[in-house]
């Protein structure tokens, strides 16, 4: 079963999801079931991340002949930069099913989809299988917002499917282009991601793809200004949906630039990465400061996790490896403080009625447990060192303070931003007078402490003793950097580079 | 003996054709009886299509058809696309006349004239017989379109069909007449070979008349500017009907097409920087009348002009025969494959007089019969090309085959179409889904339509595994 | 390592497993029923004891040690290894550590115990004491800690204990805005700090980024990433310690408890900017330039501060601002890379300014919550300990000769007047003259004259003993602490500054006895003005003025907050809610917006082609054939 | 000479084209296309003249035959419509648009 | 020099008849000019040696499809008063001579490229029924074949299209 486990872990979810749907399974049967599964899918993923070695290379390698004309494999596999991803998808989905009463159990079974759709897109060594479950990764997320979301969730549901898809289809042809240029320059068909390194992609479509492969992240990441689904979208998905988006899906977009972009486009990345740094800047900045303007601290929480993917982005372009490493340290940190904001937030709609800021209030003395929870999420969110936030954020801002002193600056900003909403939101809900509809406001069950509790804990233990986390992770970030530079500065050494403000710090 | 073998299918149809004219003779024969038998004779035309597939270039009977007929696996494929779109057509067919009362028993006959006429047209290797085929279908399905004589809905769509087709045809024979011309003969390879031999552009006659040809199969796939009437007709016709007019007829023209496209290769160059535009023009048209319309069958048939487009792509982007030609059936079939299932859900869906036509009239249909609209669902994302459906693999295709002949452009253009077209087909979906019924959705049982929708949908996802044979 | 030790790490994480184990048992029986407060102050005070008993054993430690090998280490576990970055969670015992952590850890827990008493029979009474350990273990990780990265998380701890303390009441609005202003203000400078970290970290930290390494690699920093480096550390100061621009969070942060403020608002988080200026004393002491911003930026917020302080009211906001100047003159002292005098100031600030907020708790405390200075007079009589504790704590602070604060302040303001600062002097000593000044102003209306309040006069008595003992202890600290270190010119010979010169990169120039003298002598003059004319307004009795003209002005501090409020809150938040309201609706989302209208207005159009009319669709097959062959014509040879 | 035949083709057909796109009665757009088919006609047999081969004699013979199919239908057609209408304008059906 | 002049006089009557064919109001009298085209284009016909399908266009052509269509005219009875307005046609004539003539230009510069070869009477048989009939059996046998099948076809669909049938409701 282990030589299989990364399909296990994809298709057992996807399967039983569509099965399920078609069955006449009871809500509450669909329910412990899918609990099951993702729990087998978490074990399966512990599994793998206890048998990681951390070499820099694939491991757990699955390899099947599925389109041989074209050199379309089935295959996947994980390295220090996919197995983040699939730890967090693998650690948050068992939350869902168990602290989430659905309104129907078609419900669980469109986050099994989800599960084993991100779950593929996140292994997937081949360009064809990523793309395939990227875009089913959209369709279960479709259907919870579409079917299960708040008022405006039509609206909502259109902006965030044309839109990602609208990136997506772009990308699908720059993939094509990638594996059409591989089978000129070498004779043979293949789609495999990591061949696509050796290629050697110069004028207008090389840019063209880069364009459309970044236009797909930077749309599901998001990247200002393609943020705009993202408060839609989050506002009105249920709660889970949102936690899902946030804490997943949005990682995986990043997960995708370091995966397909970073070591494909080294020359058009040298010379364009400092763009999308300022737009990671500027998003973190924008959606930052946005987020203290909203009332509705769903949307709050969904302009600070844009805020937060700003930077998460920026890790990526500063392509050194400790911002790389950051990032993708922050991606599980901002998973899981983000992500189990959100739900908190979902505990707060649900037992408030409203998601209005101005109706909570005093939250903290009648929970004071929810409250703690809250906080210590908040500051992860804020990275306060202790929290796993911190973490990511430094090495993020490290690293582009090496790249560039005007990002790190504006990078550093976040400690700013991030804590300004985040305290003026906590005072308004948790603080000053309880209001009518907090007075009486239930704290966590003993049920609902313990499902968070593993969640907080990791917090902590990711923010106090983080290194385990990072030397899975640093081999593969290493082994991308260098690549990069090897074959990237030269190829921006003969071209003139892009005008910015640009300050060295080795004067 | 193996030529007749490789005949047999388009035998079986023709035969079929006429056994089941000669049914309609009874008056007292039950509708449904012809249908079952029009179904057993798509399905055997079918499976001996399938038994017979062989590799490389026969012409069949060469001497006494001289050379005009080929069969190899371009054609057999196309012949087991058209015969399977026939067997469900058929298959749907029963369902619809149950709840719609103008059935007349040469209905089942006309369908196997038509796939008779698909059948010859992609295996003609000659101008006039591929225009006789031509006429064989199109005149089999235009009574097909105005078969609800009562309808002035029906009747309009058979004249405009009909107007509009024949003129067509005079651009056809009129191209024709100067080919011969130009070449002194009509088949395929005596033209290759004088095209090959005196270039494309210094033989006038040649050029002019393959204009007009083009110009008359372009209106038969619904190009732009040629795409006007398909609305129009589409919406008249049945549901059935426009359903085997989108899929069969699109599969036998464009492989026609494709025959005559590659007749030599200097034709195909000489034609790739127009077909360019009119590949991408047609995609644009398309989507955009797509977006507009509220009659389901309206947007289906935009949609149909879109997908043209596609086709349309990999022709301009032919590679290699081989490659290209498999991209092309591939697509066919996975336009064939959802179209035919959307069609086959609608036809037991839209309920007696097709009541139900527009978006509005499928609201909360998922609340109420949750299988059907799951169904719909998966052919729209087969249409609209996301995975795993069989569409996305297709659009894979097109669009490796189109950037591996160095067409970017015109793979870009695709893509930003397809992003264009999202917008109609996710329309049906939140439509069916997201909104709470108000139509009880109850039509007449039969088990036909539900089991060819089901087998359609298995189709989706398997041939979407299928690798792509080359 | 010889010098590693495994102790070390302890010390900090006592009262942390305190701060847990209160939080949690607070956390999950608050709702049902508090358990008694005795539980909880035993379990507080567990932590700062052995951690104050473990500073000891670390000071006996180094004190055993050769004088130049006083170093003691100890690496918990790699924290941070990505790339050239390797960061432990080292912790590094040195002897201006271990000066830190001999107050810090004594003073935190005599603030512990007062507090038993102070917060008695309030809500929350777990909670608070689970706050005060966290602050005390980040405060102490902050000290101990072996490099910046490590010292950060103490800074940022502490930040965060300052701001759940401050907004411990938080029912109300104004207490939890203090809280967030405290924050907000404190994160602005750690992104000057984080900023100066990475810079630091890229110029000279690939090596090793621990304070040892830095140290003996400090020479290859160049002089303009050395400069921004200094700068940006110093923005980080600001904030943590409360100079300017960044100190307006510190008088607000008075609304948390009153011990909050003694032990973090005065003692010992504020100092933690001057701390580590003197801890990267290597750096700074290689750019004077730098230096010169630091002891200007101190010395002027000294000044501010001092006359913010001459006009206030609330006798906690008084004692803040004189925190603040305090503190500027430790800025002035560390920017004239006099470190040791800074953090001598420091050490006796942290006796006398605990003291003098304990005291005034008591005040506060036996006025039921009473801070008006106008509205209280005559408790020397009701108060006798705390009278005499607060009239020791405020000689020391007005720099009364033989008290601690006027040694340390009087090294300070001489060794700028050494080191070629004369303005810095100058100012200082104007500035002692106002301490002298608005302290006395305080304790003559606070304890003298005639009770203005007479209700809460009635009811006004002494503390209990658990609070007054603590006092006492504090006094006699405040009253000795500045023998430690007595310069030459009183007969001593600076054992503390001896005692932290290895920690130190100090090269202070001799002014000579002369110069001594002269600085003494002004020090001792402008103490006696500042008292005389306390006394001369307030000793016996007055009344509250009106504030008019320049006192009213300074009354309402200068109208900075309202500044800052109008040019930076407002403006931002404005900019939040035009973003929800418009930017983002109709900026940022144009793009789609446009997108849809331009495919409606398509549709439209191409739905009005779809005209239905045969003739119609036959003319564009002909428009499209007539097209073809013109294109066709030319191709055509 | 051949090409004047050729010519006349020509302009039979584009006549031909000129009545279908102008006219709006469905009988003469209908002749309209009988004449286009004619012109082809013309053209096959001028080309045969041209090559002196017979080929071109028997191919315009197919289309009469194309064209002998397409007028049944387009009379049943016609009724179909006048049955509806009553009368024959093109314009007259214009139900399926937009 | 006859044979031209007969070519003449022919495309003369073809084109006016075409004309007439476009341009008359009612659609009997423009079948009566498209029979003019007809017959003289069987009259072309013969001066290209096509003696079969001279023979072929003035029986099948000019009798029988246009005997039916006029058949059809005077069935269906119809009066001006059914006729379609067309007031503007003459906009439409002007668009569409417009709009055709790059499309005729490029035809006849097509056909201009054409060895200028004489029309007159090929003698052997060229064209006769025998001949053609032999190359109908023999080379376009497939042809031959399904057009039987059109013919069945269009059979089938007149019928189902203007028949009387019970199954109509």
């Amino acid at each position: 079963m282990f030589e299989h486990v990364l399909s296990v872990m994809i298709f057992l979810p996807l399967a039983a999801g569509v099965l399920l749907l078609l069955l006449p399974v009871s809500r509450n049967g669909v329910r412990v079931i899918g609990l099951a599964l993702s729990v087998i899918v978490l074990v399966c993923g512990l599994k793998v991340y206890v048998d990681f070695s951390g070499g820099g290379g694939l491991e757990f390698v699955e390899k099947k002949t599925w389109i041989d004309a074209l050199g379309i494999h089935y295959h996947v596999g994980v390295d220090g930069i996919s197995l983040f991803v699939l730890m967090a998808a693998a650690v948050l989905f068992p939350m869902v099913f168990m602290l989430f009463t659905a309104k129907s159990r078609a419900y669980y079974c469109n986050m099994l989809i989800a599960l084993g759709a991100m779950v593929g897109a996140v292994v997937a060594a081949d360009l064809v299988l990523f793309y395939v479950f990227w875009e089913i990764m959209l369709l279960p997320i479709f259907f919870m917002i579409g079917l299960w979301g708040g008022e405006k969730r039509i609206a909502a549901t259109i902006k965030i499917t044309i839109y990602t898809i609208s990136g997506s289809l772009l990308m699908l042809a720059a993939l094509v282009y990638l594996a059409v240029s591989y089978q000129a320059q070498t004779g043979v068909w293949s789609f495999e991601i990591a061949k696509m390194a050796v290629l050697d992609l110069h004028g207008g479509f090389a840019l063209l793809a880069f364009v459309g492969m970044m236009a797909a992240f930077a749309i599901k990441i998001p990247l200002f200004p393609f943020h705009t689904w993202l408060p839609d979208a989050y506002s009105e998905a249920p709660t889970s949906t949102t936690f899902i988006l946030s804490a997943i899906m949005a990682k995986i977009g990043v997960y995708g630039v370091i995966r397909l972009v970073v070591p494909v486009f080294e020359a058009e990345m040298a010379r364009y990465a400092v763009i999308f740094a300022y737009l990671g800047v500027i998003g973190l900045m924008y959606c930052g400061i946005a987020a203290i303007g909203q009332r509705d601290f769903k949307r709050m929480l969904a302009y600070s996790s844009a805020s937060h993917m700003g930077i998460i982005a920026l890790g990526v372009f500063c392509m050194n490896v400790q911002a790389l490493t950051g990032t993708l340290f922050q991606i599980v940190a901002h998973a899981t403080s983000t992500g189990i904001l959100f739900l908190f937030a979902g505990i707060l709609e649900e037992r408030g009625n409203s998601r209005q800021i101005e109706d909570f209030g005093g939250v903290a003395y009648s929970a004071p447990i929810f409250a703690t929870f809250f906080a210590v999420a908040m500051l992860a969110s804020c990275g306060l060192p202790g929290t796993s936030g911190f973490i990511g954020e430094f090495l993020i801002i490290l690293g582009a303070v090496k790249y560039n002193m005007l990002v790190g600056i504006l990078a550093a900003a976040t400690l700013v931003i991030g804590v300004c909403y985040m305290l003026w939101m906590f005072q308004r809900v948790f603080f000053e007078k309880p209001t009518g509809k907090t007075a009486a406001f239930k704290d966590l069950s003993a049920y609902e402490t313990l499902v968070f509790l593993p969640v907080i804990v990791l917090i902590l233990v990711m923010g106090i003793y983080p290194q385990p986390f990072i030397a899975k992770i640093e081999p593969a970030a290493q082994k991308h950097i260098i690549q990069m530079i090897t074959t990237g500065e030269p190829a921006l050494a003969e071209s003139t580079a892009v005008e910015l403000p640009y300050i060295t710090i080795t004067d | 003996m193996t030529d007749f073998l490789l005949l047999l299918p388009l035998l079986i149809v023709g035969a079929g054709a006429i056994s089941l004219m000669l049914l309609a003779a009874f008056e007292n024969v039950e509708k449904e009886i012809a249908g079952y038998g029009g179904m057993a004779v798509f399905l055997l035309a079918f499976v001996v299509q399938l038994a017979g597939l062989t590799a490389g270039d026969t012409y069949v009977f060469a001497d006494i058809f001289n050379s005009m007929m080929v069969s190899n696996t371009f054609t057999q494929v196309v012949g087991l696309i058209i015969t399977a779109c026939g067997f469900f057509t058929c298959m749907s067919s029963t369902t619809y006349f149950r709840q719609n009362h103008f059935c007349k028993l040469e209905y089942y006959a006309l369908t196997a004239f038509a796939a008779c006429g698909m059948l010859l047209l992609t295996m003609a290797q000659e101008l006039i017989t591929a225009f006789i085929a031509l006429e064989i279908l199109s005149l089999a399905i235009y009574v097909l379109v105005g078969l609800h004589r009562t309808n002035v809905r029906a009747t309009e769509a058979l004249l405009k069909y009909l107007m509009l087709g024949a003129f067509a045809g005079g651009f056809y024979a009129m191209g024709g007449a100067l080919i011969y011309g130009g070449a002194n003969s009509t088949h395929f390879a005596v033209i290759g070979g004088v095209i090959a031999a005196g270039g494309f552009f210094d033989q006038p006659l040649l050029a002019v008349g393959s204009l007009l040809i083009l110009i008359a199969l372009l209106f038969k796939v619904a190009a732009f500017p040629f795409h006007a009437w398909v609305v129009d007709v589409y919406d008249g016709a049945a549901l059935p009907v426009t359903g085997f007019m989108a899929t069969a007829l699109k599969a036998a023209v464009f492989a026609f097409f494709a025959n005559f496209l590659m007749l030599d290769h200097g034709l195909q160059a000489s034609w790739v920087e127009y077909l360019f535009w009119i590949a991408v023009f047609t995609m644009f048209a398309g989507n955009l009348i797509a977006i507009g319309q509220n009659s389901l069958k309206r947007m289906l048939a935009a949609s149909g002009i879109v997908h043209s487009g596609y086709l349309l792509v990999a022709l301009v982007a032919f590679t290699s025969r081989d490659f290209s030609d498999s991209v092309l059936l591939y697509y066919l079939a996975a336009y064939a494959v959802a179209t035919l299932g959307m069609f086959c859900a609608l036809s037991y869906l839209s309920g007696e007089g097709e009541k139900r036509q527009n978006f509005d009239d499928f609201k909360g249909l998922a609340k109420v019969r949750p299988y059907s609209a799951a169904a719909i669902t998966v052919f729209l994302l087969s249409m609209a090309g996301l995975p795993p459906t069989v569409g996305f693999m297709g659009k894979l295709y097109i669009i490796i085959n189109a950037i591996h002949a160095e067409q970017t452009m015109l793979a870009a253009l695709a893509i930003v179409s397809s992003v264009v077209s999202m917008w109609y087909y996710l329309r049906l979906v939140i439509t069916m889904y997201f909104y709470e019924a108000q139509d009880d959705f109850i039509t007449e049982s039969s088990p036909f339509a539900p089991l060819c929708t089901l087998i359609l949908v298995v189709c989706v996802f398997a041939f979407a595994l299928l690798p792509l044979g080359v | 390592m010889e010098n590693s030790v495994s102790y070390l790490v302890l010390i900090p994480l006592m009262p942390l497993i305190g701060a847990v184990v209160i939080g949690l048992l607070h956390m999950f029986t608050c709702r049902k029923g508090a358990l008694p407060e005795k539980y909880y102050s035993f379990l507080a005070l567990i932590g700062p004891v052995l951690s104050t008993l473990l500073a000891f054993k670390a000071f006996f430690h180094l004190g055993s040690m050769d004088e130049q090998a006083r170093v003691l280490t100890q690496q918990a576990f790699t924290w941070i290894s990505v790339g050239e970055l390797h960061v432990s969670m080292g912790f590094l015992a040195d002897p201006l550590s271990v000066l830190m952590l001999l107050f810090v850890t004594f003073i935190g827990t005599i603030i512990h115990v007062y507090s038993i008493g102070y917060m008695a029979g309030e809500e929350n009474y777990g909670k608070f004491f689970s706050y005060l350990n966290l602050f005390l273990g980040s405060m102490l990780i902050l000290v101990l800690a072996d490099g910046p990265l490590v010292m950060f998380v103490g800074w940022e701890g502490v930040g965060l204990c300052s701001y759940l303390l401050i907004s411990f009441y938080s029912k109300e609005r104004d207490n939890v805005l203090a809280g967030n202003k405290a924050f907000i203000v404190n994160r602005v400078g750690d992104m000057g700090f984080i900023l100066g970290l990475s810079l630091l970290f890229w110029a000279i930290g690939t090596d090793g980024f621990d304070y040892l390494s830095l140290r003996d690699n400090a020479h290859n920093l160049t002089p303009a990433v050395g400069l921004a480096v200094c700068l940006l550390l110093f923005v980080g100061a600001t904030g943590k310690s409360a100079q300017i621009p960044l100190y307006v969070w510190l008088p607000d942060a008075m609304a948390g408890p009153t011990p909050v403020s003694a032990l973090i608002h005065a003692a010992t988080m504020v100092t933690a900017g001057v701390y580590m200026v003197a801890r990267f004393s290597f750096i700074y002491v290689q750019f004077p330039a730098a230096g010169a911003v630091v002891a200007w930026v101190g010395i002027l917020t000294a000044l501010l501060a001092a006359i913010f302080g001459m006009f206030q009211k609330d006798i906690k906001k008084i004692l803040a601002y004189s925190t603040i100047s305090q503190l500027g003159y430790m800025f002035a002292a560390v920017g004239v890379a006099a470190y040791s005098a800074g953090i001598f100031h420091v050490f006796t600030h942290a006796f006398f300014k605990a003291l003098l907020f304990l005291g005034a708790g008591s005040v506060i405390y036996a006025l039921h919550h009473q801070q008006d200075i106008w509205k209280m007079g005559g408790l020397k009589s009701k108060m006798p300990i705390t009278y005499w504790t607060m009239l020791i704590g405020c000689l020391a602070l007005a720099g009364c000769p033989l008290f601690s604060g006027f040694f340390s302040k009087d090294e300070i303001l001489y060794l700028a007047l050494a080191a070629g600062h004369p303005g810095i002097w100058l100012v200082g000593v104007v500035v002692a003259a106002m301490t002298a000044y608005y302290t006395f102003r305080m304790f003559f209306l606070v304890f003298h004259g005639d009770a203005r309040d007479e209700e809460s006069f009635a009811h006004a008595q002494e503390p209990p003993r658990v609070m007054t003992v603590p006092l006492i202890v504090l006094a006699v600290g405040a009253a000795l602490a500045g023998y430690l270190n007595l310069p030459g010119i009183f007969g001593g010979d600076m054992e503390v500054s001896h005692w932290l010169s290895p920690s130190l990169v100090e090269h202070h120039g001799e002014g000579g006895h002369s110069l001594e003298l002269l600085a003494v002598a002004a020090s001792i003059v402008a103490f006696a003005i500042g008292i005389f004319i306390a006394y001369k307004k307030f000793g016996d009795g007055a009344v509250e003025p009106e504030y008019s003209g320049f006192s009213s002005f300074a009354y309402n501090l200068f109208h900075v907050d309202r500044l800052y409020h109008a040019l930076l809150v407002r403006p931002y938040k404005g900019l939040g809610v035009s973003i929800r309201k418009r930017l983002d609706p109709y900026g940022a989302d144009l793009h789609v917006k446009l997108t849809v209208v331009l495919y409606r207005s398509l549709g439209r159009i191409f739905r009005f082609l779809q005209a239905g009319y045969v003739r119609v669709y036959a003319i564009y097959m002909v428009v499209g054939l007539s097209l073809i062959s013109l294109f066709f014509s030319q191709t055509l040879n | 000479m051949i090409a004047d035949y050729l010519v006349l083709s020509i302009v039979l057909f584009c006549i031909g084209i000129l009545g279908v796109v102008s006219r709006r009665n469905v009988f003469t757009v209908f002749m309209s296309i009988e004449l286009m088919l004619n012109a082809a006609n013309l053209a096959f047999l001028a080309f045969s003249r041209l090559h002196e081969t017979m080929d071109g004699h028997v191919l315009a013979m197919m289309v009469m035959a194309v064209a002998a199919a397409e007028a049944a239908l387009a009379l049943a057609v016609v009724i179909l419509l006048h049955k509806h209408k009553g009368n024959l304008d093109s314009n007259a059906f214009s139900l399926l648009k937009g | 020099m006859a044979a031209e002049f007969l070519f003449y006089v022919f495309a003369l009557l073809a084109v006016a008849g075409a004309l007439g064919l476009i341009l008359a109001k009612h659609p009997m009298n423009g079948a009566i000019s498209l029979v003019m085209t007809m017959i003289a284009l069987s009259g072309l016909y013969a001066l290209l040696s096509a003696k079969l399908i001279f023979v072929l266009q003035l029986i099948v052509y000019a009798g029988a499809i246009m005997s039916l269509i006029l058949f059809i005219i005077m069935f269906l009875n119809i009066r001006k008063e059914d006729l379609p307005e067309e007031r503007g046609r003459w906009l439409y004539y002007l668009g569409g001579t417009v709009l055709l003539t790059p499309v005729a230009l490029l035809l006849i510069r097509a056909v201009k490229t054409l060895p200028g070869v004489e029309t007159t009477i090929v003698g052997g048989g060229f064209g006769g029924v025998k001949e053609v009939g032999l190359l109908l059996f023999s080379k376009w046998l497939l042809p031959f074949e399904i057009v039987s099948i059109l013919l069945l076809v269009a059979l089938v669909g007149a019928v189902v299209l203007a028949g009387h049938r019970r199954s109509d409701s």
